[in-house]
């Protein structure tokens, strides 16, 4: 079986700022993946790459078999590849239902929005209350959510989450884990570039670090890894555990 | 009495005016943040589109109104993909776009003077006549565009607020990425709302056309208003945008019957400097 | 070596600058030069406020207005000597943009466009109601021009002018330079970008904008003065939306926020729209030809025509 | 406890029905660092700008910082009297320079003179270890990390009496967070209070002497941090059943 | 040699038509002095200098651009800034200078020192003309029995610049001192005007026999007279220039039947100057379209020069020249031109430069006064009972 989403060396950056070089990973159809690295090392731009928000100068993205390196974002999502992008401000003035309203935009996404809504707001009771408050009033955490919730209103096939528990409360935070696992487990994988190293073993199988742009390590916790291995492999990074 | 009424009917026309000029400008700085200093330009490219078919080439007003309309849609596409679109993003956009829709106001004028002349022109009216409301006469023309105004804002804050598509046109305009990732195609919204705007633009200057003359830089005026509108009224909404034409309208009307044409625009500048500083987002701006 | 030709090429300039009279004879020439170094010292002055502090004061063309009336009417009705005149049209249009300041602090953003235009605007029609002091719709002709003991300034070619204007020109330039590298300076910059965190930081942001719409007025009231003095004549265009449409396309394409760009796009714009003046028949496509090469320098450049220079430069290293 | 540094009585603020912030009082002692946390929206930022008037102040209530009133200030003088705070959302000068942006802190917020903001400013950025050769670049191109030092070394450039950080370990990773960690330890060393919002709870029940939970904009509970966090209804309303 | 004539003109912005009309004249005069072999071996080129919006340095920087220029031997003009300031640069260098607008501002400035502006010279009669001519002429019409008015009123509105505020001051005083009522005085900003019904209802409240328009903007002005057949009074209409252009009559139609405007300096009516019949023609059959008073006086102000410059020789000669023209006595298309050392202004009385009074009838642009050139009679217009 293909994968869902294979990334084959590619290569992309910010004018003249090469930040992804010959990059390669792949998402199987039955397992979510984690993310993780130091802090401005390529992450996001991987994420923003993968979803058409940049263009990669070299390789090539796969998703569903289709390939999708040269494809808008609007395609992207409507094919099912949804990114929730990381410290999202959302639309300032806009109200938080007409937002939720609003992402379910592509075509794909119009059939069951209500039902999505429904979940959504039972996610986060708060975005319910608030129906009415304009975006840009919002505190950092509910403004987390809200980004969220749009991610989720686009019926992902695939879900890119980038540093989801930014700002979250630790409460929130066990929530959003259950949340997410659920929509794992339906059938919706997961890429999740989290700090937050329990929520990401919390969520997914198998772990790439991203160093300088490019994959430094592989870890496939069904490799017989246990708990303890992984974290120090995890911290191995900066040094200190 | 009388002099009461007339002016109640002429500050409304001039509202419904204002509101037709400065609706398209509102829908382009609400959805896309840009502050288009073509709009006049555009309204005066409608007009003389509309001229040209109607006048020139002799194929009645209704099919020139429509000419004008296409027109000025597809010249606020072509401004919008050449002169606006390179610059989305970038560090100084407002004050960059001022700058090249300044150079497509430009362009515009000097254009249409090339390829229409110096001299005035005029459109036929709608329908000929005038008409009488509680003893204040007006042509019938303009009691359409009375008429008019309110439907086209209605149609338009319905399009805007309610749909799906409207909204996408506002959501581009703050966070383009965002929007992209929820599935709006950016580009496509960019120029879905410079159209509509220039289209607003087109028939604003057709109508106008009947009733004003056609010159090259018949739209600076009108420009003038609608940016007073649509800051005065509050950048956030349509609605605002709307009540702020009728209010500069009539007190305009009213203006010009205590104090006199001579100092009204005094009053009119210093009352809305007032205005902006006791409420410094606009009359129905939300702080 | 780079960094040295970037310190170096200002007083570069400026020496050029200098010769120019010797090298053009006739008063053509340096009538645009001087024309150009007004719209330089207004055009850089604007940046201040625009620019560096982020305040779209659409009415800065007001204090050049106020500057053109107080000279005119000191040096015409008052007989006041020309040589003070024109400072005194700094003063007035400080102390101008200090009452326009008050209500503009309070602002934000496109809300200030407004405000300002609206008084650019009434500007205008105090002068135009006041005809008994300011001449109205008339405008005032045969101000005093200036002299020097014996020598005149007019009918010498304007040898003299040139002098002047490029005096003024030099001493706006250092007076800029001055601000913008000065704490305060700085902190016009914090103000623009980050305005909560200026507040966190000590910085009063409405002190800040009256401060800079008012240091932004002095030369550009001066060169207000100088102008009428030197056209002799002050009438009401001066409020006119095209000249501020034409110094607000020298500051952006010289480069918003940049102390020399907007002097290069003074000197830039003046001779190409000259260049293609005299050309039959094209009067109207050479305000076309100007507005695309506009466009085509802001997408080449966005950073305006200093950046230009910069580009010469070897890239830095990315992080 | 000695005389409060700081202290609110009673502070409320409203934005339109929604009570935000509801009669909050408390006191911070000279030299502690001041633990704030509670769930999402509960009104910690809110709080800490209604304290330093940034953007606005509290509906009623009073603030007293060292034994003056200051609500009703203008928040530059705030800022001033000694009272630094950074923001929850990154904020920077993209145009200055680190240098630049200590020493504009330093003139304006320090009233120093332009040597000895330059004194000042290596001392602040040797106290929060900002690399010498960043120092002088555009602010816009510095990383997540560095933004994050430069911002508490401009605060920290006036030498203020308190410290106050609105969730500054969000987004840094393990190491960067343990780095701050002893970052905070000696600022506060060196005599400043701090006020400290945190989500990361590492980092806030390491450095916390005191913790004051709120919980939709009231105080839910205050005191010792370990003895706080073990409570029913905070664990409730804010760590959830697993974080114990 | 080639002797370029310099043409002072807004050929773009506001006011370009008028600037179009200009060059037009301009360029007509030279082709005919270059048919015609040009004078003395000289033949001629025109230069244009654009003006654009008028402001001050605008005209100051064309005006350097023609002067720098050494083979421009004269600079026409129908009006270039505002405030004329420009005689000042073209007398200080000796420019001739030939111009046909404002004159009472020409005069402000020559006549203190007339003989510092050797060189400059008006082809626009004093304006005193336009401020007191209306009284006897409107008096003539009552007496003849051509009008009748129904009181003794009058009603003005004026636009607030100094040609439009100076002759509605000056019309002011006349009519008052005639024992006429001054109902309405208003003063209106500069500028396009598209709403005049509020000053109309207030002249409805109070309906005088006289309604003077004095803004001079065409596109205004039919603005005016289409919202006044609204709703008409019984007064007898007078806008001044404005229904002179030649758009005036394709904007309003029929709506303009009836009103009456004065010309002063103006190209005399067809009819009446077998020399304005030919120059009309000349320029119709080059253009295609009437032209507006501009371009005929442009192409008489290349032809005095041209005389100057016959009798003097030598075009480098500018200020033999000037004076030259102060002593030109000839039959234009606008009357006899002579003009006033004093002022340098062109002589206005009926048998030099006259001022002619117009009625519009059915599309026509009928002249009623003064009697030598009329082209046919007044009539009560058919709003008026
Ligand atoms: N718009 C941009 N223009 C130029 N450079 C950028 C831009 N955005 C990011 N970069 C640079 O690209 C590099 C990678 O950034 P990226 O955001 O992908 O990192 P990350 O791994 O997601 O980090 P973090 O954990 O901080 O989110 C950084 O060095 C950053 O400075
Ligand atoms: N300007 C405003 N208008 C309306 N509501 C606001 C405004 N500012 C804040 N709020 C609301 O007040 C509440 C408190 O916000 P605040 O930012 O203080 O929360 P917080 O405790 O800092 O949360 P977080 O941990 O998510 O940052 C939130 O529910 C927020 O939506
Ligand atoms: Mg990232
Ligand atoms: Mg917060």
């Amino acid at each position: 079986m293909t994968a869902l989403l294979s990334v084959e060396g590619i290569s992309a950056g910010y004018g003249a700022i090469t930040v992804l070089r010959d990059l390669t990973l792949h998402v199987g159809r039955n397992e979510s993946i984690g993310l993780f690295g130091p802090n401005g090392h390529g992450k996001t731009t991987l994420l923003r790459t993968i979803s058409g928000l940049l263009r990669a100068s070299a390789g090539r993205i796969h998703f569903d078999g289709a390939d999708i390196s040269r494809q808008r974002p609007a395609t992207i999502v409507n094919a099912g590849l949804v990114h929730s992008p990381q410290a999202n401000t959302m639309f300032g003035d806009m109200a938080i239902a007409e937002t939720l309203e609003l992402a379910a935009f592509a075509p794909r996404a119009r059939a069951g929005a209500k039902q999505r809504m429904e979940q959504v707001l039972t996610l986060f009771p708060r975005l319910a209350e608030r129906r009415k408050q304009l975006a840009r009033t919002l505190s950092g955490g509910e403004r987390q959510m809200l980004s969220i919730g749009c991610a989720l209103m686009c019926d992902p096939r695939l879900l890119m989450l980038d540093e989801p528990t930014l700002g979250l409360s630790p409460r929130l935070k066990e929530e959003l884990a259950e949340a997410v696992g659920a929509i794992a487990r339906s059938g919706v994988p997961l890429i999740v570039v989290e700090q937050d190293v329990e929520f990401l073993l919390a969520l997914t199988q198998r772990l790439y670090m991203i160093e300088h742009g490019a994959v430094s390590r592989e870890i496939d916790r069904n490799d017989g890894l246990d708990h303890g291995q992984v974290m120090q492999l995890y911290f191995g990074q900066g040094g200190e555990a | 009495m009388n002099s009461i009424v007339a002016t109640l009917v002429s500050g409304i026309l001039l509202g419904s005016l204002y509101a037709l000029m400065a609706s398209g400008l509102s829908v382009v700085w609400t959805t896309l943040g840009v502050f288009n200093f073509a709009h006049g330009a555009l309204m005066m490219i409608g007009a003389y589109a509309a001229w040209t078919v109607s006048e020139g080439m002799g194929l009645g007003l209704l099919p020139g109104i429509l000419a004008g309309v296409a027109t000025a849609a597809l010249c606020g596409i072509v401004i919008e993909y050449l002169l606006i679109r390179p610059f989305y993003g970038t560090r100084h956009m407002l004050l960059v776009t001022v700058m090249t829709t300044l150079a497509a106001l430009i362009i515009l004028e000097k254009g249409a003077q090339l390829i229409w002349g110096a001299k005035l022109k005029q459109l036929p009216r709608l329908v000929t006549g005038d008409v009488s409301i509680f003893g204040a006469t007006i042509s019938w023309h303009e009691a359409i565009i009375i008429l008019l105004a309110p439907i086209v804002l209605l149609l338009l804050w319905r399009f805007t607020a309610m749909t799906n598509r409207g909204r996408s046109l506002r959501a581009v305009g703050q966070n383009q990425d965002a929007a992209a990732l929820i599935g709006i195609d950016v580009p496509y919204a960019f120029a879905i709302a410079f159209g509509l705007a220039a289209a607003l633009a087109g028939l604003t200057g057709a109508l106008l056309g009947s009733i004003r003359f056609i010159t090259p830089v018949m739209g600076s005026e009108p420009l003038v208003k609608a940016m007073i509108v649509v800051i005065f009224g509050g950048l956030g909404s349509l609605g605002a945008t709307a009540g702020a034409a009728y209010v500069i309208g009539l007190l305009e009307a009213f203006l010009i019957l205590w104090i006199g044409l001579y100092w009204t625009p005094f009053a009119l500048f210093l009352l809305m400097i007032a205005v902006l500083i006791f409420r410094p987002n606009g009359l129905f701006g939300r702080a | 070596m780079t960094s040295s030709l970037r310190r170096f090429a200002p007083l570069l300039a400026l020496a050029l600058l200098l010769v120019v009279p010797f090298l053009a004879t006739d008063s053509y020439t340096r009538h645009l030069f001087i024309i150009a170094f007004i719209y330089a010292i207004v055009a850089a002055n604007w940046n201040l406020s625009l620019g560096y502090c982020g305040v779209f004061n659409f009415g800065h063309l007001t204090f050049f207005g106020v500057g053109v009336y107080t000279a005119a009417i000191a040096a015409k009705t008052f007989g006041i000597t020309p040589w003070l005149a024109i400072p005194l049209g700094g003063i007035t249009a400080a102390g101008a943009a200090f009452l326009i300041a008050a209500p503009v602090a309070r602002l934000k953003g496109i809300y200030v466009v407004l405000v300002t235009f609206a008084v650019s605007q009434l500007a205008m029609q105090l002068v135009l109601s006041q005809s008994q002091i300011t001449g109205g719709g008339e405008g005032m002709v045969r101000i005093p021009f200036l002299q020097l003991g014996d020598y005149s300034f007019i009918r010498d070619f304007k040898f003299g002018y040139y002098y002047v204007a490029l005096g003024l020109l030099v001493l706006s330039t250092l007076f800029l330079r001055f601000v913008v590298q000065s704490p305060f300076g700085k902190a016009l910059l914090a103000v623009r970008d980050a305005q909560d965190y200026s507040t966190a930081r000590g910085i009063s942001v409405s002190r800040q904008r009256i401060l800079v719409l008012v240091l932004s007025a002095i030369f550009t009231g001066i060169a207000g003065g100088f102008y009428a003095i030197y056209l002799r004549v002050a009438s009401p265009e001066v409020f006119g939306f095209g000249t501020m449409s034409l110094v607000l396309s020298m500051v952006l394409l010289g480069g918003v926020g940049t102390l020399y760009g907007p002097i290069a796009a003074a000197l830039a714009l003046t001779f190409l729209t000259e260049a293609l003046a005299g050309i039959q028949g094209f009067e109207e496509a050479r305000f076309i030809v100007v507005a695309v090469v506009m466009v085509l320098i802001l997408r080449l450049a966005p950073g305006g025509l200093v950046s230009l220079l910069d580009r010469l430069r070897p890239s830095r290293p990315a992080s | 406890m000695s005389e409060p540094i700081l202290k609110t009585s009673r502070v409320s603020k409203s934005f339109g029905g929604l009570k935000a912030i509801r009669d909050v009082s408390f006191e911070v002692a000279p030299g502690e660092i001041f633990g704030i946390a509670g769930p999402n929206g509960s009104g910690k930022s809110t709080l800490f700008n209604i304290i330093t008037g940034i953007p606005f102040g509290p509906n009623a209530g009073e603030v007293w910082f060292k034994g003056k009133r200051i609500d009703g200030q203008p928040a530059f003088k705030i800022a001033r009297m000694g009272l630094s705070r950074t923001f929850q959302k990154d904020a920077e000068f993209p145009d200055l320079s680190a240098r630049e942006t200590l020493a504009v802190s330093a003139v304006f917020c320090g009233g120093l003179d332009r040597r000895q903001a330059a004194e000042r400013s290596e001392e602040a950025f040797a106290l929060v270890a900002f690399a010498p050769h960043r120092r002088d670049m555009a602010s816009a191109g510095l990383s997540v990390f560095e933004k994050k030092q430069l911002m508490i070394a401009s605060a920290l450039v006036s030498k203020p009496d308190i410290l106050m950080l609105d969730e500054p370990a969000s987004g840094l990773t393990k190491p960067e967070i343990q780095a701050l960690d002893t970052l905070l330890r000696n600022v506060n060393a060196a005599g400043v209070t701090i006020l400290l919002i945190e989500h990361v709870l590492t980092l806030l029940m390491s450095v916390s002497q005191r913790l004051l939970i709120l919980n939709q904009g009231q105080q839910l509970a205050e005191g010792e941090p370990r003895a706080v966090m073990r409570q029913p209804d905070v664990i409730e309303a804010y760590l959830g059943k697993r974080t114990q | 040699d080639v002797v370029k004539i310099g043409v002072l003109a807004p050929v773009t912005g506001k006011q370009a038509a008028d600037g179009e009309d200009m060059v037009r004249g301009a360029k007509l005069a030279v082709e005919d002095l270059n048919k015609a072999g040009g004078v003395n071996g000289d033949t001629f080129e025109v230069v244009v200098g654009d003006i654009g919006d008028a402001s001050a340095d605008a005209v100051a920087t064309a005006a350097e651009r023609l002067l720098g220029d050494k083979a421009v031997g004269a600079i026409v003009t129908g009006y270039a800034s505002t405030t004329n300031f420009e005689i000042e640069m073209m007398a200080e260098q000796e420019m001739v200078y030939l111009i046909a607008g404002n004159s009472a501002q020409t005069a402000g400035i020559i006549s203190p020192n007339p003989e510092n502006f050797g060189t400059v010279w008006s082809l626009t009669p004093s304006y005193d003309g336009y401020n007191t001519e209306i009284v006897p002429a409107i008096d003539k019409l009552v007496a003849d029995g051509q009008l009748k008015l129904p009181n003794k009123k009058v009603a003005m509105i004026a636009s607030d610049n100094p040609y439009s505020k100076g002759i509605a001051e000056g019309m002011t005083k006349a009519f008052e001192a005639a024992g006429w009522q001054i109902t309405q005085n208003d003063l209106l900003p500069f500028g396009e005007i598209n709403d005049w019904r509020a000053f109309l209802a207030k002249v409805h409240q109070d309906p005088p026999a006289l309604l003077i328009n004095t803004d001079y903007v065409s596109a205004n002005a039919a603005t005016f007279m289409t919202q006044f057949m609204e709703n008409p009074t019984n007064s007898l209409v007078f806008i001044q220039y404005a229904p002179s252009v030649p758009e005036f009559l394709t904007l309003t139609k029929e709506k303009s039947s009836g009103v009456v405007y004065n010309l002063l300096g103006g190209v005399l009516p067809r009819e009446a100057s077998p020399r304005a019949d030919e120059l009309l023609k000349k320029y119709e059959a080059a253009y295609g379209n009437e032209p507006g008073s501009y371009g005929i006086m442009l192409y008489e102000e290349v032809m005095i020069y041209a005389d100057a410059l016959k009798t003097v020789g030598d075009p480098a000669k500018r200020a033999e020249i000037g004076a030259a023209i102060g002593k030109t006595d000839k039959v234009t298309a606008v009357g006899r031109v002579m003009f006033d050392p004093k002022t340098h202004l062109s002589v206005q009385d009926n048998d030099h430069v006259p001022i002619q009074f117009y009625q519009i009838l059915d599309g026509k642009r009928i002249m009623f006064y003064p009697p030598q050139y009329k082209t046919g009679d007044f009539k009560q217009p058919s709003w008026m009972k």
